[in-house]
């Protein structure tokens, strides 16, 4: 079976893109200069220095090292323990486990990332399919000026400009602060909806979601208008299909093959979008964690929180290679490479 | 003129498109007529505006941009009256039309049997199961081997002749009374394209279908059509039944197309006759016959006053020449290749 | 496998150049390979054209870019005046390139957008530095001059000019080191045909004035044959018959040159195109290319022999060579109707 | 990455797709149909630029005028770091009254706002041109290799482009600063780095992933065409052809994602500056001016949407003219 054979080069594909992610981020911390014995005890002696590397195990080699941090059964050194076993280290700190953190701030990074995403897709969908059809015309002209105008809004502008206008002119909506929503393991799941949860995530939300419409809805847009001139779309419309049919049956299916491929990979950007919104809206999810490890130097954190978020980026891309091929059968059987 | 089995007239037909660069009239002022179950063959060279003639008769025209004037009457119903709703009904049942490009004329993510039925069901009122009988049916007519397991396929696994095999079924679905064929085999290799006309001529045959078969290969309508209307530039500049076309000829652009053209029975390396030049671009045709340019027999006259389509002897001829050439027919048989042109005739 | 051997290849020492069991193989996925080209042989005397003619899918233009290693072929020798090219590398071959070569089929594609007519046909001599600018401003003018484009436009870019210019231009570049030889692909099948007409009457000066050797391979019979001094007609990446082109047209040997001829459009409306010469089924996939001879899954001659063993190319008359067990007789006609529809497919 | 949008024509693109059989005489139907269509639409937009590119143009030219004028103390502007107690948080236009003097107000310690944004604007577009610089010289170079050669240079480059890409930019260039401040602090002392340098850097590094993929794509479209082909047979070396003719076309595009390029790294130096590792204070920027004073936004707003609309006219006209230059320049099979 060409799928399973597909399939099966995909997993492997995801194990060696996993690898170099990890290693990438191992290296990033390793490699670059600067001493992290320096950070957490700036003051210590050289021998409080030494015991503090001996325990953090980075006085052993630069690969093996690696291997601990990975926690490879039988290659990793005596008592350690590393990723595979959950491990992602401890904050240099206050030596908490660094999953400790991940379990409270991951869930409400997904929740704002996810609304956002459904947010942006749900608008951009229609207005993209609506301008490409009205090509030229001046509901695409107006639609598509907006747009543009949308996209050089930085981020962190429209954050300020909402939380301004919205959130202490209108004051329609708070403007810091989070309510746990039903990812949240604090959710309090006797409730079934939390509106106060939603009130909350309103602005992040609209903020994170503003520059992705525009993206999204300019590609389907061009996307849709270049599928609309192929031949396949005069020869529906000799058939004598409706508008409708054509529109939604034939052409809106091949156009969105980039979209998303964009949405996927723009999960990247929302989550780098979601340092800033949770920062400024005072949501305290992995942004803001990803912040204030940064700002202290919690360099064993960091790394956790980077590969997490690689990983899961890869894992989307590699749903979205899933989704691609349900889309377009002309994948299924060609060759993936 | 009108027979009484006209299926199609069209009068004066002029369609032009404003773009960046000016106005193009890709076609200017054609008419022509076709009876119910006849072939018609256009032939021209890329920009005669053979397949924005067959769009336009057709309506398929984009939106904005496109201006088409003149009255095209398909069983003596105005085309161009038609609401965009009674416009659908029209293609498909009346007419349908199959593509130049069969790797492109199917939806790449629709299944096959998807594509036959939606046409079936969109015209017809039929359920899903007959419809689905209807188009197994279909493609088992335009000799597709294995329909049942085509119908669940995916265009890109087919080949290119099974392409253009499954595009005419989804023309033919409706029964439909004029089929235009827009270089149909043109994408295809030279046996597939065999394959192809020959069905496309059965199933003419069987269903009594006109075909307006457009293409810029004389030999591909010589054996197959009953009339053949020569294009150039946005005209019609010779038209006459196949057999009368290729002996009456008069119009030195059929002329030298037709001898450009490297034939079997010539010996190898032998010298082509070529038309000079290119075709004019249609947004400033020159002045006076659009062919003055490139005709070795061009005069004074043809370069300022455009010839009009006038009658030849034989009855259905018609050519658009202020000095035509000599006919095959009455050059010597030893002939020299070119007739000389016989001055101030017409 | 099918059609191999090298009966007709002249003596080593008339053959300019002289290939031998070429085998080329493309990755198709999943570790496995797909030959293109599989044991092909051919040669070239000077000053002749070698025309190679066959569907999409039979290997000709695999065959030209192998020899002009661009890709490296996987097995087989290219011995050009003597030096096996597949054996060169680095800079011994590059030495050896502007002695070869190539015309491609797309006139847009084969000219960079970005670059004047004059950096483009001046490219060979900057890259080998040959002669100073002012005597390289002169061999690109009198280049320009010999194709027929006033070297007064050399300072415009390609898309100033037609598909015929352009391929002029393009025949310009391929003179201007002095090459013995010049694989043509398809050089005309891009263009109208007024146009091909004048391209093709230029190779044919060309050839004569730069004392060329050419290789012209095309899908066009009619083309190839009147180009060429000997045809060579593959399927599937073999070779089914290599002749004179006066010889080949007049009493074709092999079942599929048959097959070729048969189905080219003439045109004459005397000839009515007659079904039972049509070619059934398709080309089968050169993953996994028919046992035996490769043509007999459509071959009605087929037998067991033709499916156990592979036919080896023999001469059946002077200078006709087939690779056919049972190669037709002068006279013979073959019928290949009715159409089949249960043969292999893709 | 703001995608790349339509242009202002596809109205008449659609046209003269349509209309092209009638438009280009001498080329039959077929295989050549495509490319001409490429061509044709190029030659067809070779037409004057519409009042929109002329507006960005002329806006941009205006911005890096005022920047450098005021960097090389041509301008009549006051000290962007001295205070003028008496005027802080008075805006132009502010309830309380306005700040006499100070034509676009103070900010919070009562600096002169039109002198910090003037020469903010310098901070801001060196920051960001010179990112892209950096991003293009190393990706540039990474995506040409991949694109022209293939096989295995490609797997591996590509493979360590979407690594790279897998960690979202914000927080890649948030680590790469911090690192890299780190460092320089270590080994120069904190008046070593030129901040600003740091910043280039990570910005720079953030983007090779990104413009590699970009000029990859375009590099390996044109290295397929015939005249690669015809180059090699005449004998052409690798690094001829990619000079001589992939380059020249894959720069349209490579233009056309630098003026992109530009507007995010802007943008991206605000960013970071919210989160406080952007150009250091005192020395002005856009997005410092804005993430340094961001508490104040509810009493003087006009500290906040002074910069941030320079930031947006600045980032539109980038934007606008990238797409111009697309639209233009670029034929659709380069486009990513």
């Amino acid at each position: 079976m060409d799928a399973a054979r597909l399939i099966g080069r995909r997993f492997a594909q995801l194990a060696v893109v996993l690898l170099l992610v990890s290693f990438f981020t191992f290296s990033l911390v390793r490699l670059l200069p600067g001493d992290p014995m320096a950070t957490i005890i700036p003051f210590g002696t050289d021998a409080q220095r030494a015991a503090l590397q001996q325990d953090l195990g980075l006085d052993k080699p630069f690969l093996q090292q690696y291997v601990n941090y990975l926690g490879v059964p039988g290659l990793r050194s005596e008592g350690t323990s590393g990723i595979l076993e959950g491990n992602l280290g401890r904050k240099y700190s206050t030596r908490q486990p660094v999953t400790d953190f991940l379990k409270q701030s991951l869930p409400i990074s997904i929740q704002l990332v996810l609304y956002a995403q459904i947010l942006a897709l749900a608008i951009a969908i229609p207005l993209g399919v609506l301008t490409a059809y009205r090509n030229g015309s001046r509901t695409d002209r107006g639609i598509n000026t907006s747009a543009f105008a949308l996209l050089a809004i930085p981020n962190f502008v429209l954050a300020l400009v909402l939380a301004y206008v919205v959130g202490v002119k209108l004051k329609w909506f708070p403007t810091a602060g989070y309510e746990p929503g039903w990812l949240d393991p604090l959710f309090d799941r006797t409730r079934t909806f939390n509106v106060e949860h939603f009130k909350y995530m309103v602005l992040p939300v609209i903020t994170l979601a503003a520059g992705q419409v525009a993206i999204y809805m300019r590609l389907l847009r061009s996307d849709m208008i270049a599928t609309l001139q192929e031949n396949f779309i005069t020869m529906a419309k000799a058939k004598g299909l409706s508008n409708r049919r054509i529109l939604f049956r034939h052409a809106l299916r091949p156009s969105s093959l980039t979209l998303l491929t964009v949405a996927g990979l723009n999960i990247g950007t929302l989550i780098g979008g979601a340092v800033v919104v949770e920062v400024i809206f005072g949501v305290p999810g992995m942004g803001e964690k990803i912040y204030q490890a940064i700002v202290a130097r919690e360099y064993v954190e960091l790394q956790s929180y980077v590969l997490v978020i690689a990983t899961l980026f890869v894992l989307i891309n590699f749903v979205v290679d899933f989704l691609y091929i349900l889309l377009d059968p002309r994948i299924r059987r060609a060759d993936a490479s | 003129m009108e027979r009484d089995d006209t299926l199609l007239q069209v009068t004066d037909l002029h369609t032009s498109f404003a773009t960046g660069r000016g106005t193009v009239r890709a076609v200017d002022g054609v008419s022509l007529t076709l009876a119910a179950g006849r072939t018609l063959g256009i032939v021209g060279e890329s920009g005669s505006g053979k397949t924005v003639l067959a769009r336009s008769i057709m309506g398929l025209l984009p939106k904005r941009g496109a201006t088409r004037t003149g009255s095209i009457r398909f069983e003596g119903q105005e085309i161009g009256e038609l609401s965009p709703k009674d416009l659908r009904d029209f293609w498909g049942r009346q007419m349908a039309m199959i593509f130049q490009d069969p790797m492109t004329s199917l939806n790449p993510v629709m299944k096959i049997g998807k594509q036959i039925t939606e046409a079936i069901h969109e015209h017809l009122e039929v359920d899903r199961s007959h419809a689905r009988e209807m188009a197994v049916a279909l493609l088992r007519s335009v000799r597709i081997p294995e329909p049942e397991r085509r119908m669940k396929e995916y265009p890109h696994q087919l080949s290119g002749g099974m392409r253009q095999r499954v595009c005419i079924a989804v023309a033919l679905a409706c029964g439909p009374a004029l089929l235009f064929a827009d270089e149909p085999t043109t994408a295809l290799d030279v046996t597939v394209q065999a394959q192809v006309l020959e069905l496309i001529a059965q199933q003419q045959r069987e269903r009594h279908m006109a075909t307006i078969m457009i293409t810029h290969d004389l030999g591909v309508v010589a054996g197959r059509a009953d009339e053949i209307a020569v294009m150039y530039a946005g005209r019609i500049v010779e038209r006459a039944p196949t057999a009368v076309l290729f002996s009456e000829l008069r119009m030195p652009y059929t002329q030298a197309l037709l001898s450009s053209i490297p034939r079997l029975d010539q010996p190898s390396h032998a010298r082509l006759s070529t038309i000079p030049g290119r075709p004019p671009n249609l947004i400033t045709p020159p002045p006076g016959c659009r062919f003055a340019p490139r005709c070795a027999f061009a005069q004074d006259r043809c370069r300022t006053e455009e010839p009009p389509l006038v009658a030849g002897d034989a009855p259905g001829h018609e050519y658009r020449c202020w000095f035509p050439v000599d006919p095959p027919s009455r050059r010597p048989a030893t002939g020299t290749p070119v007739g000389a042109p016989n001055g101030g005739e017409a | 496998m099918a059609g191999t051997g090298t009966a007709h290849l002249r003596p080593e020492g008339d053959a300019l150049l002289r290939v031998e069991h070429l085998v080329v193989e493309f990755p198709a996925g999943h570790g496995r390979k797909v030959q293109a080209v599989s044991d092909v042989s051919l040669d070239l005397v000077e000053g002749e054209t070698l025309g190679i003619v066959g569907e999409s899918g039979c290997g000709k233009s695999t065959t030209g870019r192998a020899i002009m290693q661009l890709p490296r072929p996987k097995a087989g020798a290219v011995v050009f005046e003597g030096t096996n090219l597949t054996k060169l590398k680095g800079e011994a071959l590059r030495a050896q390139r502007p002695r070869l070569q190539m015309i491609f089929q797309d006139p847009i594609s084969s000219l960079n957008p970005r670059r004047d007519v004059r950096s483009i046909v001046r490219e060979g001599l900057d890259i080998w530095k040959i002669g100073t600018p002012d005597e390289r401003e002169a061999k690109v003018a009198a280049a320009l001059d010999d194709v027929g484009i006033d070297p007064a436009n050399a300072d415009r870019r390609p898309h100033e000019f037609s598909g015929g210019q352009c391929q002029r231009i393009s025949i310009a570049r391929a003179v201007i080191t002095d090459p013995k030889v010049i694989i043509c692909d398809e050089p005309v099948s891009a263009l109208d045909v007024s146009v091909q007409a004048q391209i093709l009457n230029l190779l044919d000066e060309m050839k004569d004035r730069y004392g060329l050797t050419m290789i012209f391979i095309a899908h066009d019979l009619a083309v190839v044959k009147n180009v060429s001094d000997r045809v060579m007609v593959m399927y599937l990446g073999k070779v089914c018959e290599v002749a004179p082109p006066d010889t080949l047209y007049a009493r074709p040997a092999h079942p599929y040159t048959a097959a070729l001829l048969a189905a080219i459009p003439v045109p004459d409306p005397a000839q009515r195109p007659d079904p039972t010469t049509v070619l059934a089924g398709e080309i089968p996939s050169p993953l996994d290319p028919p046992s035996g001879c490769r043509f007999r899954t459509r071959c009605p001659k087929a037998t067991e022999r033709c499916a156990a063993e592979e036919p080896e190319i023999r001469e059946v008359s002077p200078g006709q060579f087939v690779a056919c067990h049972f190669p037709l007789a002068p006279g013979e006609t073959i019928t290949f109707g009715p159409t089949r529809t249960d043969l292999p497919q893709i | 990455m703001p995608g790349p949008g339509e242009g202002t024509e596809a109205t008449t693109s659609d046209l003269s797709r349509f209309a092209e059989d009638t438009l280009s005489p001498g080329l039959a139907v077929g295989q050549g149909q495509l490319y001409m269509t490429a061509v044709m639409s190029e030659t067809g937009r070779r037409r004057r630029l519409g009042v929109g590119a002329w507006i960005a143009i002329g806006w941009l030219v205006l911005i890096v005028i005022l920047a450098v004028l005021a960097q090389l103390g041509a301008l009549p502007l006051k000290d962007p770091n001295r205070s003028y107690a008496m005027c802080a948080r008075l805006g132009p236009f502010a309830k309380e009254g306005t700040a006499p003097g100070h034509l676009l107000g103070c900010d919070t310690n009562g600096r002169d706002m039109l002198a910090r944004l003037l020469y903010g604007a310098w901070a801001s577009l060196l920051v960001s041109i010179g990112a892209v610089i950096v991003g293009f010289v190393f990706g540039g170079v990474l995506g040409m290799l991949a694109g022209y050669f293939g096989g295995k240079v490609d797997t591996v480059l590509t493979a360590v482009f979407n690594v790279f890409l897998s960690i979202p930019a914000v927080i890649l260039a948030l680590a790469l600063v911090a690192f890299l401040q780190g460092s320089a602090g270590e080994t120069g002392g904190s008046s070593g780095a030129d901040p600003k340098i740091i910043l280039i850097l990570a910005l720079g590094i953030v983007s090779i992933p990104l413009l590699g993929r970009i000029t990859r794509a375009s590099a390996l479209t044109w290295s397929e065409r015939e005249f690669v082909l015809s180059a090699k047979a005449q004998g052409a070396k690798p690094l001829r052809i990619m000079v001589r003719e992939v380059l020249p076309n894959v720069l349209p595009a490579m233009l056309s994602i630098a003026l992109l390029g530009v507007a995010v790294a802007m943008v991206a130096e605000g960013t970071l500056s919210i989160l406080g590792v952007g150009v250091k204070p005192p020395t002005p920027s856009w997005g410092n001016i804005i993430g340094s004073q961001r508490s104040s936004l509810q009493e003087s707003p006009h500290i906040i949407f002074e910069p941030a609309l320079l930031i947006f006219f600045t980032v539109l006209s980038l934007n606008f003219l990238g797409d111009v230059v697309r639209a233009r320049l670029d034929v659709r099979e380069s486009s990513v």
